[in-house]
């Protein structure tokens, strides 16, 4: 079947299984949870299908795209010579984005099968499904896009999603805060998105990445405009990937369900941001990458700090995503562009995990979420410790799994950007020191959790190993977390190189490299034919004819490494072990052995500690900085210039519309007079007013003023 | 002789009935004899206006050049006569008049009409003067006709002592316009006129008298000021027929005489226009007119007693139809007339249902409008059309008239008067919402029940057609009108 | 000495002027008929003057032949109506007649 | 389309509800379903006639179509002159759609029925003859017809202070229409062959005249010209409203019973704009330009409009009730004057993609706020009253209210996959596009107007709906199905556009683009 139409499928099942869940959920039996898990499955095997063709094909330069126009404002006036916007719709399928669906689609089938058990009855238990259905449609369809406006249609779709399921337990009054804070700071990140968005349309008048790569490549977007929006395209990332500045919504959103915060919080969504950065690689002038790589590098270590100090263990996770996608940014940022995407894939499946343990714990406990009333839960729940133990090694970069791999791939590459440009060493002491909090706090919440003997009696005499639906989805991801998967002839490199801008022949083709994986040979040959012809890469090329002749184009070119690049690759790999090994260590003094009692640290450090707790006090200052002023004047505007200003003062009190009369008119005037006019205000003119009206009642008064009239007239006109 | 006669045979069917009503009113009480003697005498004139003497083009100037027969003339005879017919009808219903006094209301409406019919047409300062007074003789009498009632003693005197002051000083002016041109003949008046430096004060000072006494008839802003005092005190039907008839017949004479006197005629562009010598009264006019609209406007804005309310509406509209006069041109004087044509049948509509309401609760104020609109349909949904139609919002003939006189003034350059009364005309939507507030959006304490009887619907779905049909089939009237613009005084 | 027009004139404007000021400033209604009268006497002597002295016609003099009759007409209806406020008011002071007011 | 009933369309459609008024006034008043039912007969028929229009619209053609011409009032070379394209065939279907939603709406409507539907059915007349006429007399006419019948309707079914709502509104559309009286005989004087007929107005060079005095200071025909679009200007900023002639709106919508809300809210706020692209942009199109490229009062006035909007509607949560906060309707009338900037900023921007935005807007603010006002009628019917904070947890109790809301809601907020984002999209990229002076920093200050209008709509969403439960509305039942009869048709076509909008914008492609090239951009 041909590979846009298996892509299409994918996406629209989830979508599918979302309206009739929406519509007739509650009236299936088992609340229809069978119909979105279906669907999802469905769409995981069709996106295996897919991985299975790019491992066939395997080919960096894979390229598969199909498009239609959505709407076109030139359609019938074309004799006007008006440039209008023609924007069409369209599917590109490379190893970048079938990478991605495979992530996506696997960790919500998992998220999926897991919550089946996890949210058992619970009220809008069918609810909960159509919102994942419509989660999963909206990042798949993210993933697939080709160009940027639908890009952004899809990217706020994830966010309403995310505002749904953060909020799906509205009755908690800090759920509803926590979806709100969650779509509202988002959205501070979309403008920028949409800024870049508009930046790009209207140089280019079109906003699909390939027009946007053709642009960079004859030398578009080079200057300080292509810099400015690169970073207004980046903040978008900031604001869905919760770096430095926004990162403020992440915590607050684990509110939601666990299977949420795996799902969202922890492997698709917030990894969005990454794949954005990811997808426009090119389209980043170097400084951009440089203060990507500075926003990422100052959040890896910023949410580290914060991670150390937290009771809550899903905060201590929500943390932890935040420093991984700090370094992923930092990775791409120093120009570390495989690593950063492998760390993502990675980061998906042992962070879902850990998410995932997380929540089978609270499950256990029956609600319980302070790390410091959990303990020694090792022996009674031996399936989720052991799951958990893997995902933990994985994250803290202890070799033999994917962490470290890629991880320490990452930090190889900022060592190397280091020695290329010493003034941002800096950047490296940001990686290292990261990877080993990191190493730290996990290893914390591990012995805190797991070892030591239970700090509370009750909690842990009921607490029990859940069910297998909970724990089959951990045991998978645990696997995925190891990191033979990844070593194998180091497939991922091959796969997904890095764009960059060189001029190559268009007819000659970068031959894809001689060796693929032993067992695909035979494979590869059988699946040549049946793949759709028109969709092969090379005949994309001569697409573009022969007038980019020897134009630079953006391809994908396998980094030859530079002999300090090795260097780099040797002494991080060395300082990575090392620093994991060395935190394991302490976490253990600190956990099991109380060599080092935590309580007496925190009190000696208190003002740290205390900083630490309050996560900087970063909420307090943008409530004190952003919110407050901002409620401030919408007050003072609504009330002293809508109300006081333009509507009693100008308005009512100029004489046409209130009439201010001598003495208490019928009572219509008194309620046009209301509380705006006070009493006796007269301008000018109601006092004129007073005059023309007088009727005395003296008929010779009325002669008078006649007469006097007439005379005034009179002169007036003598003299005019 | 005889032919002479039949160009005043509206007249005369008009005396005749005058005298035939004197004669059965002696013997007859009956109101509906009296009507129909009355209607007969209407239907006869109209009749005698529309196809009798004077021919359509071939107008004529009769007994020695003092009455002039011209379309003008029958224009604005044919406009007198619905006042009449309509205030006679009120008059014999209105809770005010008693049933002794039908007759005497009847017959001074009708000498009243008389006297009108003569102004309109006359053509020289004698038969001006004369048939002034008639008119304001006969309105003197009709606002004190409530023998018993102090209010319409003080508005007789008050209107009487008016009157004659005014028209006194108007005689004056007269007798110096005679001496400085020797001839009482309006023609003869302007040719020795030309010829007459005319920029020394005098001719200003007699043109200013003389104004004065027409600006009393139209109740415009020197002497408007009895206006109020007089037709809240006169019995509605009274106050009626004050501000329609003499409104028309006052226009009428000051078109003639200023057009003919203090200006000369000439056709510019194929359009006839009136330039004036360095005179400056069009200025002084227009001036005049952007004070009694804002006068008229923003004086009714604080009344509650209805028929005050609608007495200053007349003072304001007085001023609108002066903005027409003052642009000097054909146009000018089309809309002139139009306006007078729309305003007679609104106005009439308007006091017919404050004399409804005050036939029921005996008073005239704001709070006896209460839930009127609610109570009875016909009233409320009339009453809204009517004051739409003062206001001159589109669907109603308001809205065309008001056009009519912009375009005019706006083709004049006057732009500035135009912003005047653009801005007069939402002041009054202000008072005029008040009735409708009354009539609809508010409680009245006490519970009543409202019925019209025949007569009185028939009455107004007729006035409240014809001021709908003004404002949408406009083409035949505008035609009307454009006809009848011509006039001669020699 | 006395038959020239501007002698007339004078008297005439003199005339008109008392009458104006009897009808200002006189309470009595009776009194400012009065005036009213004196009006429409200087108005007729006008009118007679310049028919004698500019005019070869009489047309003046025909003219203050109407001016007396409508000035009889009109005294006659004023007096009746002061007559009525009499009546009702029990006074003929203008003053009183200020019922009628905003 | 040559049959007798293919040339009349035009005027059936607008003249259908009268024969409506007369027949609903010749049902007894004690027959009250059969009043209704006629009401909404003759209400809905010119919206299915606009589709029949619809489907036999020529999509390629710039010139009107559908016309009609006959001499009305020949002396004054005033002629019965209607005719639609696509900028006026988008506001019929709204005003049909919404006046037959309306009339459900109004379902429950006890007082003096039949002069309320009598009323109703006169203002349809008037909104739809003022999208049909073509001669600016007869625009003129039904514009000031529409407004009588919204006096009454707000003063005598309105809210407490409905009087004062009443009077403000008319006075201040009366001022407006005043002024526009003033320019519509200013263009009868200038044209030649003294004409109203908007056609030929719209020809350029046909505008010519001399030196005018105003108050004694001479001004120069073009000067002249310039006040003319400034008194049509205000008419119909009051109708839009812009920024500072906006302070009748809130008040009219809080006194308004609900469906006449929706209507002055989803017909009547787009009386001013459409009036600006009919007869600002093409008769005075150097004037127009003058506005925006040399002083951007245009552009100014439309972000102002935006921020400050959002503002006030987010003051409506924060302020307490005596300080004149605290007021659901209020804050959806803040929202709409908001959405109303998107629409001046598009039409300012002289790009042919703001402009679809702008009129795309225009259509969709009618559909969103109508919703919005009908779901405030429905809880404002349980509840009596309509203070923010005086609900809580409601999501728990109505569930099928909470979706539709919330589908309402997240279109009002311009959220992707719903009607209001793409035209919003387009405003946003159309006037960034754009190379006149200022624009694009307008443009940007303006999308700070998105975060406000997310932040006020959710948290008003928070307060109502989510959170816990409050007590006093244990029996707060779910929506009725007539209630769901309005909603849902427009929550269709809220989501169809905004999945897929072409049908909308391919409509008034054709006639947008001739506009933008006539104003020579």
């Amino acid at each position: 079947m041909d590979m846009i139409k298996l892509s299409l499928l994918i996406v629209t099942l989830p979508l599918i299984a979302f309206t009739i869940q929406i519509l007739v959920g509650k009236r299936l039996p088992r609340d229809g949870d069978f119909i979105s898990l279906a669907s999802i499955f469905v769409s995981w095997i069709l996106s295996l299908k897919l991985l299975w063709n790019a491992f066939s094909l395997y080919d960096p330069q894979l390229k598969i795209t199909k498009e239609w126009l959505w709407f076109d404002l030139a359609r019938f006036s074309s004799d006007l010579d008006i440039f209008a916007l023609k924007l069409p719709v369209g599917i590109l399928l490379d190893n970048v984005s079938i990478l991605m669906l495979v992530v996506v689609t696997t960790v919500s089938f998992l998220v999926h099968f897991y919550s089946i058990g996890y949210m058992k009855g619970d009220a809008h238990y069918s609810r909960f499904f159509a919102y994942l259905s419509l989660f999963s449609f909206s990042m798949l369809g993210l993933v697939l896009t080709d160009n940027l406006f639908v890009l952004y249609i899809f990217w706020e779709l994830v966010g309403v999603c995310s505002y749904l399921l953060i909020g799906f337990w509205f009755e908690k009054r800090s759920a509803a805060n926590a979806c709100k804070k969650a779509f509202l700071t988002t959205r501070v990140g979309d403008i920028g998105l949409f800024i870049g968005i508009m930046m790009v349309f209207t140089t280019l008048g079109s906003v699909s990445y390939s027009s946007i790569f053709e642009a960079k490549a004859s030398g578009l977007f080079s200057g300080v405009f292509g810099t400015i929006a690169g970073l207004c395209i980046f903040m978008g990332a900031v604001g869905k990937s919760a770096q430095f500045p926004l990162h403020i919504w992440l915590p607050d959103a684990m509110e939601g369900p666990t299977p949420v915060s795996a799902l969202i919080h922890a492997a698709t969504m917030v990894a969005a941001g990454v794949y954005l950065v990811v997808r426009l690689f090119v389209f980043f002038t170097p400084d951009a990458l440089l203060t990507i790589a500075y926003v990422g590098g100052f959040t890896a270590l910023f949410a580290a700090t914060m991670a150390l100090t937290h009771q809550d263990i899903k905060k201590v996770l929500a943390y932890s995503t935040v420093s991984q996608l700090g370094l992923m940014m930092l990775a791409l940022g120093v120009g570390a562009y495989t690593a950063g995407f492998f760390h993502l894939v990675t980061h998906a499946s042992f962070k879902a995990c850990l998410f995932l343990v997380s929540g089978s714990v609270i499950h256990a406990l029956h609600g319980e979420q302070n790390l410091f009333k959990m303990g020694g839960l090792r022996k009674k729940m031996p399936l989720t410790f052991g799951t958990c133990l893997i995902a933990t090694l994985a994250i803290a970069g202890v070799p033999l799994f994917s962490g470290f791999v890629s991880k320490d791939q990452i930090l190889a590459g900022t060592l190397s950007f280091a020695y290329n440009h010493p003034p941002h060493s800096l950047l490296a002491f940001f990686g290292f020191g990261a990877s080993a909090l990191t190493a730290f706090y996990m290893f914390r919440l591990l012995f805190l959790t797991f070892f030591g003997k239970p700090r509370d009696e009750k909690l842990y005499s009921h607490a029990h190993e859940s069910s297998f639906v909970i724990t089959l989805p951990l045991i998978i991801l645990a696997i995925l977390s190891l990191g033979f998967i990844y070593e194998k002839q180091n497939w991922f490199e091959h796969l997904i190189q890095k764009p960059q801008l060189i001029a190559i022949k268009s007819s000659v083709v970068v031959a894809p490299n001689s060796e693929t994986l032993p067992i695909f040979k035979k494979i590869k040959e059988k699946t040549k034919e049946n793949v759709d012809p028109s969709a092969t890469p090379q005949d994309d090329r001569e697409v573009l004819g022969d007038d980019v002749k020897d134009q630079p184009q953006v391809a994908y070119v396998e980094p030859h490494k530079t002999e300090n690049e090795k260097k780099a690759h040797t002494q991080a790999m060395v300082a990575s072990v090392f620093f994991a090994f060395f935190s394991i260590f302490l976490a253990w003094l600190f956990y099991i052995q109380r060599v080092i009692d935590p309580e007496k640290v925190s009190e000696k450090y208190k003002s740290v500690y205390n900083t630490l707790v309050n996560l900087y006090w970063i909420d307090e200052a943008y409530q004190f900085l952003f919110i407050g002023p901002l409620i401030k004047i919408n007050n003072f505007l609504y009330k002293k210039i809508d109300s006081e200003i333009i509507d009693q003062g100008f308005i009512d009190r100029s004489a046409l519309i209130t009439v201010k009369t001598a003495h208490a008119q019928g009572d219509f005037d008194n309620t046009v007079i209301d509380r705006g006019v006070d009493g006796t205000a007269h301008t000018v003119f109601s006092g004129g007013l007073k005059l023309v009206r007088i009727q005395t009642g003296q008929v010779q008064d009325y002669l008078k003023i006649g007469l006097g009239l007439v005379i005034i007239l009179l002169i007036a006109f003598i003299l005019m | 002789m005889l032919e002479t006669l039949s160009f005043i045979l509206p007249e005369l069917s008009l005396t005749l009935t005058l005298c035939t009503l004197l004669l059965v009113g002696l013997k007859f009480k009956n109101k509906f004899l009296l009507y129909s003697l009355v209607k007969m005498g209407v239907l006869a004139t109209f009749i005698f206006l529309v196809w009798g003497g004077g021919g359509y083009l071939n107008s004529v100037s009769i007994f020695s050049n003092s009455l002039s027969i011209d379309p003008l003339s029958r224009f604005f005879k044919i406009l007198i006569l619905f006042p009449t017919l309509f205030c006679s009808w009120f008059a014999l219903n209105s809770y005010e008049l008693h049933e002794k006094s039908h007759i005497e209301a009847l017959l001074l409406i009708l000498g009243s009409t008389l006297g009108m019919f003569f102004l309109v047409s006359s053509s020289d300062l004698l038969m001006i003067y004369l048939s002034l007074e008639t008119v304001s003789i006969f309105s003197y009498v009709l606002a004190g006709i409530r023998k018993k009632h102090a209010l319409s003693n003080e508005a007789s005197v008050k209107y009487m002592i008016f009157g004659t002051f005014v028209s006194g000083g108007m005689l004056y002016g007269l007798s110096l316009l005679y001496g400085m041109t020797g001839s009482l003949n309006l023609l003869d008046i302007a040719t020795q006129l030309k010829d007459y430096n005319t920029h020394d004060f005098s001719l200003l000072f007699i043109s200013l008298l003389i104004f004065g006494g027409f600006a009393y008839k139209i109740s415009a802003v020197p002497f408007h000021m009895w206006t109020p005092d007089v037709y809240e005190g006169a019995p509605t039907p009274i106050t009626t027929f004050f501000s329609t008839a003499p409104k028309v017949a006052g226009f009428a004479v000051l078109i003639r005489f200023f057009y003919v006197v203090f200006s000369t005629q000439m056709t510019e562009g194929g359009v006839t226009i009136w330039a004036t010598t360095d005179l400056h009264w069009p200025e002084i006019v227009a001036l005049l007119s952007a004070i009694t609209m804002t006068v008229g406007n923003f004086a009714a804005l604080s009344q509650t007693n209805v028929k005050r309310l609608l007495a200053y509406s007349t003072i304001a509209h007085s001023g609108y139809i002066l903005m027409g006069f003052v642009v000097l041109g054909v146009e000018g004087l089309e809309a002139v007339l139009f306006y007078t044509l729309v305003y007679i049948f609104m106005k009439l509509g308007a006091f017919f249902v404050t004399q409804c309401v005050g036939n029921k609760f005996k008073n005239e104020e704001l709070s006896s409008f209460k839930e009127i609109g609610w109570k009875s349909p016909l009233l409320g949904i009339s009453m809204t059309l009517f004051l739409f139609a003062l206001i001159g919002l589109p669907p109603t003939s308001g809205f065309i008239g008001k056009f009519y006189l912009f375009n005019a003034a706006l083709h004049k350059g006057l732009l500035w008067l135009v912003i005047v009364a653009i801005f007069n005309s939402v002041v009054s939507l202000y008072y005029y919402a008040k009735i409708l507030k009354a009539l609809y959006l508010e409680k009245s304490e006490k519970e009543f029940s409202f019925t019209l009887n025949f007569f009185d619907s028939y009455v107004l779905v007729f006035l409240s057609v014809a001021v709908m049909l003004l404002g949408i089939y406009v083409e035949p009237f505008i035609h009307w009108v454009k006809a009848s613009v011509y006039f001669i005084v020699g | 000495m006395i038959n020239n027009l501007y002698f007339f004139l004078t008297i005439s404007a003199l005339l008109f002027s008392l009458g104006i000021t009897a009808i200002f400033y006189r309470k009595n209604i009776i009194a400012i008929l009065i005036g009213v009268e004196l009006v429409l006497n200087a108005a007729s002597l006008n009118f007679v003057a310049f028919s004698r002295f500019t005019q070869s016609h009489l047309h003046g003099q025909v003219f203050a032949l109407f001016i007396i009759i409508i000035a009889a007409a009109e005294a006659a209806v004023a007096l009746a109506i002061v007559l009525r406020l009499f009546q009702t008011k029990e006074t003929i002071d203008v003053e009183e007649a200020n019922a009628l007011r905003n | 389309m040559h049959s007798w009933f293919g040339q009349h369309t035009l005027s059936l459609i607008t003249f259908i509800p009268i024969i409506g008024i007369l027949l609903v006034l010749s049902i007894p008043k004690t027959k009250e379903t059969v009043l209704k039912y006629t009401a909404l007969a003759f209400a809905t028929t010119p919206f299915v006639l606009s589709l029949y229009v619809y489907q036999y619209f020529d999509l390629t053609s710039s010139k009107m179509q559908f016309v009609e011409q006959l001499n009305w009032i020949p002396s004054f070379n005033i002629e019965y002159f209607l005719g639609i394209d696509g900028l006026s065939l988008p506001m019929i279907l709204l005003t049909g759609l919404l006046s037959a939603l309306c009339i459900i709406a109004s379902w429950n409507i006890k007082k003096g029925l039949k002069g309320y539907l009598a009323l109703f059915l006169l203002l349809e007349t008037g909104m739809l003859g003022v999208f049909c006429a073509l001669d600016f007399f007869l625009f003129f006419i039904f514009w000031e017809v529409m407004l009588l019948p919204m006096y009454f309707l707000i003063g005598i079914w309105g809210g407490p202070k409905k009087e004062y709502a009443a009077i403000k509104f008319f006075l201040y559309t009366l001022v407006g229409s005043v002024l526009m009286l003033v320019a519509l005989i200013a263009f009868y004087l200038n044209t030649d062959p003294h004409t109203f007929n908007l056609i030929k107005l719209s020809e350029p060079g046909i505008l010519v005249g001399n030196q005018i005095s105003l108050f004694g200071i001479s001004l120069s025909f073009h000067s002249f010209k310039i006040l003319l679009w400034i008194f049509l200007f205000i008419g119909f900023a009051i109708k839009v409203p812009l920024f500072p002639f906006h302070t009748w709106l809130p008040l009219a919508h809080v006194e308004a019973p609900t469906a006449i809300s929706v209507i002055l809210a989803g017909v009547l706020l787009k009386m001013g704009t459409y009036g600006l692209l009919r007869i600002s942009y093409p008769i005075l199109p150097g004037e127009t330009l003058y506005f925006i490229k040399d002083i951007p009062l245009l552009p100014l006035l439309g972000v102002v409009n935006i921020i400050y909007g959002a503002c006030c509607a987010m003051a409506q949560i924060t302020l307490p009730e005596e300080k004149g906060g605290n007021d659901l309707k209020k804050l959806i009338a803040y929202s709409s004057i908001s959405h109303m900037g998107y629409v001046i900023l598009g039409m300012s921007a002289m790009t042919s993609e703001a402009m679809h935005g702008a009129v795309f807007q225009m259509f969709n603010h009618g559909t969103i706020t109508a919703m919005l006002f009908l779901l405030v009628g429905v809880i404002y019917d349980q509840a009596h009253h309509r203070k923010i904070d005086g609900f809580g947890g409601l999501a728990t109790k109505v569930p099928v209210l909470t979706g539709i809301v919330s589908v309402a809601f997240f279109a009002a907020l311009g959220l992707p996959g719903l009607s209001g984002f793409i035209s919003e999209a387009l405003v946003f990229l159309g006037s960034f596009k754009s190379t006149l002076p200022g624009l694009r920093t307008f443009t940007v200050l303006a999308t700070l107007g998105i975060i406000l209008n997310a932040a006020f709509l959710l948290w008003a969403l928070q307060k109502i709906f989510l959170g816990t439960l409050n007590t006093q509305y244990e029996n707060f039942q779910d929506m009725t199905k007539r209630e769901l009869i309005t909603l849902v048709p427009l929550t269709v076509v809220v989501i169809f556009l905004g999945v897929y909008p072409t049908p909308m914008l391919d409509l008034m492609q054709r006639t947008l683009n001739n506009l933008l090239h006539l104003m020579g951009v």
